[in-house]
């Protein structure tokens, strides 16, 4: 199993979360993060003094899978996030050796595939 | 000559005296309008109370809870308008239902009911903030009909109705007792009817349950310290002469002081008490000054309006405590400032204003005792019949969503974007 | 002797005849001086709308054009306050321009006008709700001068200036249709040339696109709620005789039970409706029964203006839905409230207030067309000339920033903090 | 016959006459009371500004600060009103210490003092917003009184007392110098002796600290405009005749004009500086316009009372930056707003106004000066002493825990849970 | 070490704090996440338009532990964030190669026991 | 390469931001959280009552860097959140097995070089 995060846009959040579902990924954890790199400040001003807010609004997205849907998953985030310019984010891939769910005490890959209430 | 000269003399002392008897008339005109302006005026001034106790409340309560209060502050003024006119103006003042034809001497009966209307809807809502995050949304409807409807029409009229109090020479010139000390027992009856909000208690401790946003209490209280000199201002009822003026030129000065004291002993004594200069029992302290100085705003002048609305501010700060000592959960304090420092500002119009000071005693408790039972008893009722509390669940997740579908506040936040992974919840 | 008496009675008469005499120019003097000084209060109090307002809009649209709605409803005040002073008065009233020497029969000139003043500010204020977070600044600035300007004025005039409607009987009597009809029937027209915000309606579905704080909006209502008291109170345009006074007293009870009747109808009826008491509806509700009974809030009395105002109540309701599934994107329902109900209004006085029925349903049509003409034609003239929407980027980072350059709304977020990794950005 | 008519005459002479001088006494009551009523209510109109102080500084601050900046709000109000009842009044008008038997021409002292009362606090709480987010709430208590108490009453009689600078024929209508510049002044010898904020400027870089809620600010700035027709029409002082009518009618629209006037040319010359229409600019327009026209709001007439207005409008578009550039750190702009455009409200009245341009400037300076000093050293003094600024760990924390040890906001925040890991702490 | 990551439900976060601190895990991170999986949408309102949030508001818990503690931590989590409805979370194990604790320049085991103030 | 994830006082924000900048790291990314450790609570009160508010905010910076980065990013952030007061934080080093850039495609250390734009 792999830990996938990905960091994207909050613009490309939707595209991303319906090419997850089409390539069957169901379960997914989100959070707000600020992302720093190679994307340009945007210029605020305020009583006249003119700032520059660096920092970029970014979603994280954290799913974790079982081996065969590690592919699906980083293709299906890549071309539903991508804008070509400067800022799309990183997608990181990393081990992850026990998942449990916490309603059941299931581990592993029956622990991964969400029961629809 | 001289028969045309005392005819001269008498045509002119005729139109001199038909000018003047128009004169007469557009006077009694003036006076009648300025009463009536003033009057309305005042009204709309006491009407700024409603937004204020909203917004006191609204920020002394959790966040998930605004549009509930909100709802609750707005319904009960709405209803008051409605039912204090169908009926409450009418048992409060022997007056025809629907102030039909009801006609008053220095003013429309329109105006006299308009001022008595917006005293019957502060009484109602002063309850509202002390029973929040918990009630039924319905059953404080109900509720309110019946405050603004019955309750305080019927108490009221022992004494602005000319009932027993009002021979006995009971004095309360703008309601510390008829609306304050009503509101705020009925708060408390309310209070022990519904018990308090979960987790607010656990064994002795008291946690502390903090307001979601003291700036929205801290507008509440500023409107409502300009209300209140609409309150005790209009509360003269007379306003076209000298006298009626200097009383005026008085209440709005005692009015004043004593909210100024009451903030500021309010302020020293949390200060002390606390170690900080606390902000919430500050602008209760405020209300509490005002609350003490309403009964006897025309009568406890200067230093003892001063003396008035201080021991009203320490009142307050003294009484919050032990409330929640008595697992008494009153979040935004209505029954220390309008229930007990109610009964103060009663007494204090014997102890300051002349006033005989065992029949001061008597009423304020001839109002309190009363208010706190109905608001009991019917809240009771309420509870073994349409239900009194929100389900457990409803009362964690906020009454906002619980009780009206939607959230207060809902900033802009990119994971709560609607598309949707789960097909089936769509 | 009898001379002398006869002079003595003589002078005496004199003198009291003068002293009668200065009596009465002191008695002119009363009249006019509290004729102004109530014309300016209510003026005052309608003046509370313009913050009414702003806080109505900003709480139901979202936090990123918080800023844009207040600088909007700011500067058609603003603007109103010369335009209507400038040329707007001197249309609607055949007066000179700059009210230049303009003077009334019973108060002031300059009091006349700056109670018409707000009035005209009211009309224009009303649109900037409906085409909230998507319309540039500018073009809403042109319009502000054109509607305050030469639009309401020259409509107004048609009844309040004596015109063509006046002349036919048609009777409005503080403005359902002249102020309210005509602010939201251009409004109409500017969502129809500017269009809904962006994702609000995809295919067949209307997707939800709440306010972002209920407590601005509560405190919003609660002011516009006051300031109607000047609104409807202050058309009486006279206060000094006891006439008057029994007029606004009733004007008073009117507005009021209208308003209380709408909250409650526009309550139960989402009640019933979306199964939930429903926050915005409730508050739009109270604005339609105060926008109801504003046309005939003095001669529907009583019980009939309970009824009008309830109808109205029970309008918005059923028309916000109903205007989503025709894609008009109205964020604060002010076609509904303003639009729809100042018809309602208008007629009503045919119906319970005993105007000519066919004249008040030709007036307000002859309000309504107009000015969704007027509104669609300015607005698509904008479209073409410098543009009358923000680019769909701006839309969705918010005017605000887009517009202003600045956030409405920052909490202290160390993750914010300017110190920059990236050296060119500084 | 002939005697018994002349008789009757007599009589009814007598009579009428009789009747004439109830009537005049009932006339005499009714200019009393009308005089007395306005007066009240104007000085109501005034009290508005304080909670329109409240809301523009909260919202120009941080998030942190909020309860700090109502606190120093209320008090000072709270402090106002005791302070310039005891000793104040008395300083300013020679009039007895706690108004005891102060009786005022033609209201009641008591009106007077409540009237005058509201302007103390409006100068005193234009210091607040400037020195925000670093003071110690003790000494801006200490200060509170002080200024309430001596500086504003001892500078305030110079003109409104009778003193040098009436006899010289200075005039100040409504108080631009007396209490704008007094507080603007003032505000500035308050920053000169605390400093900056932490982290405002670092070396020749201006940090922009921006507010944490606009909307907070929108609605103080309505507050604001609406309170000063209070401000400026209250101060006619006398309300019941023609003329004071007409002046007063006069006032209103002069005083919007140049409200309006000032927010147009602050909004222009920032989307020209800043190439964008700038909020905080726009609203400090507002006031700056409010402000310019204060001292000759009755002889500043129409368009030159859009010119005043729009003066400062600019001047304060103008000023910020500088101030900036000089390290003088006022975050809602209060030097600029009330003490400089105070200075060319002044002036403007001989500019404008057809008063002496020499004797205007130096009265104006005659305020300034005095106010920034006494402000100055009043402050050092405080520094020396109890200490003038809190450390600078309570600044970055906020004054609102450090200060009040509660927070302003809270929202409903599962993470924040007291159920705790580490017993200790509990 | 392991890193063991929980999403857990807001409403449960006493309970896991009592019971992590009576398991003896003193250090530990939060943070607010929003949750996507099996656990069906709630419907609000607004205006007359119904729609469904479909977003749970979900509680991250972040802990470092040695070996040792592995089993008593996920224990510990299972037992007190267990509701039994779908909804309840997952729990991750992931490896973690080295813990500095910034204070002290202490290293994995010793950087991970807390020292109260 | 690895994850680092650094658990730092908000207030050390700046300083660690100009550190890792010198220190040649220019993509991260930054969120917030609450940290219940050694730390002694914030005594808070309200209306009389006090209470203990024992979560402290702080701020964890991700960063994924290649492994000639990672002493050099340990170093920067130990040296500039250091205030030697319990509650500086943790630094957590995880694995991390690919790494893709989302505008590009680009994997691993192409991927972790940030473009300016
Ligand atoms: N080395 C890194 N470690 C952690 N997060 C990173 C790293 N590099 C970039 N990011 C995250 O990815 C986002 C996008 O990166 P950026 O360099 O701006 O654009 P791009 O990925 O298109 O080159 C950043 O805002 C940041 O949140
Ligand atoms: N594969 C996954 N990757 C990341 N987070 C997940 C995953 N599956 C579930 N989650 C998280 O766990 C939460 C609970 O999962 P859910 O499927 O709703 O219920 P249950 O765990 O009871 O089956 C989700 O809201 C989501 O935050
Ligand atoms: N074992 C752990 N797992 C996850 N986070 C931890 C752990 N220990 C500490 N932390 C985080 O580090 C922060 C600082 O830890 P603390 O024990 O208070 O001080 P110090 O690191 O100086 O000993 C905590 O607030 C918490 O966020």
């Amino acid at each position: 199993m792999k830990l996938i995060t990905a960091i994207i846009r909050p613009k490309q959040l939707p595209k991303v979360k319906e090419a997850l579902f089409t390539a069957g990924v169901r379960g997914i954890t989100l959070s707000k993060v600020s992302g720093h790199g190679g994307q340009g400040g945007m210029v605020e001003q305020y009583r006249g003094t003119q700032y520059v807010v660096e920092f970029h609004e970014k979603v994280r997205i954290s799913i974790a899978v079982s081996e065969e849907f590690v592919e699906p998953t980083i293709d299906a985030i890549v071309q539903s996030a991508r804008t070509g310019k400067v800022g799309d984010g990183k997608i990181f891939v990393q081990p992850l050796e026990r998942v449990i769910r916490i309603r059941t005490g299931e581990e592993d890959t029956e622990a991964l595939t969400p029961v629809a209430s | 000559m001289k028969f045309k000269r005392i005819v001269g003399v008498f045509l002119f002392v005729l139109f001199s005296t038909a000018l003047a008897q128009t004169d007469a008339e557009k006077l009694a005109g003036l006076e009648y309008s300025l009463n009536t302006i003033s009057l309305l005026f005042f009204a709309v001034l006491v009407v700024f109370m409603q937004p204020g106790f909203a917004l006191l409340e609204a920020g002394l309560h959790s966040g998930k809870n605004v549009i509930n209060i909100f709802m609750k502050n707005i319904l009960d003024f709405a209803i008051a308008g409605i039912a204090f006119w169908a009926i409450g103006f009418s048992i409060m003042y022997a007056a025809p239902l629907f102030i039909n034809g009801y006609s008053a001497a220095s003013f429309p009966g329109t105006a006299d009911f308009f001022f008595q209307m917006v005293f019957a809807a502060t009484a109602a809502t002063i309850v509202s903030g002390a029973i929040g995050g918990r009630m039924k949304f319905s059953a404080y409807l109900i509720f309110s009909v019946i405050i603004t409807g019955f309750i305080y029409p019927y108490l009221g009229s022992w004494k602005w109705g000319g009932g027993w109090l009002e021979q006995m020479g009971f004095q309360d010139f703008a309601g510390s007792a008829i609306v304050h000390a009503v509101g705020g027992f009925a708060a408390l009856g309310a209070v022990l009817a519904i018990g308090p909000r979960i987790g607010r208690y656990s064994g002795k401790k008291v946690n502390a349950m903090p307001g979601h946003n003291m700036a929205l209490a801290g507008i509440g209280v500023f409107l409502l310290w300009i209300g209140w000199f609409g309150f005790n201002g209009g509360s003269q009822l007379a306003f076209a002469s000298k006298d009626d003026a200097l009383a005026i030129g008085n209440i709005f000065v005692n009015t004043n002081l004593a909210a100024s004291a009451g903030a500021i002993t309010a302020l020293l004594a949390s200060w002390v008490l606390f170690k900080k200069p606390d902000f919430s029992m500050t602008i209760n302290g405020i209300l509490a000054g005002l609350v003490a100085i309403t009964a006897g705003c025309d009568v406890i002048i200067g230093p003892w309006a001063i003396l008035t609305g201080a021991i009203g501010g320490i009142i307050v700060v003294f009484s919050v405590p032990l409330l929640d000592r008595l697992k008494i959960d009153d979040p935004v304090g209505a029954i220390p400032v309008h229930g007990i420092v109610g009964l103060w500002g009663t007494i204090a119009v014997g102890v300051f204003g002349g006033a005989n000071l065992g029949v001061q005693i008597l009423g304020a408790f001839a109002y309190a005792i009363p208010a706190l039972l109905s608001g009991y008893i019917v809240f009771s009722i309420l509870k073994m019949t349409i239900g009194l509390r929100v389900s457990p669940e409803e009362e964690l997740l906020g009454l906002d969503l619980a009780e009206h579908g939607t959230e207060g506040y809902l900033m802009d936040d990119p994971l709560r974007d609607p598309i949707i992974l789960n097909p089936k919840a769509v």
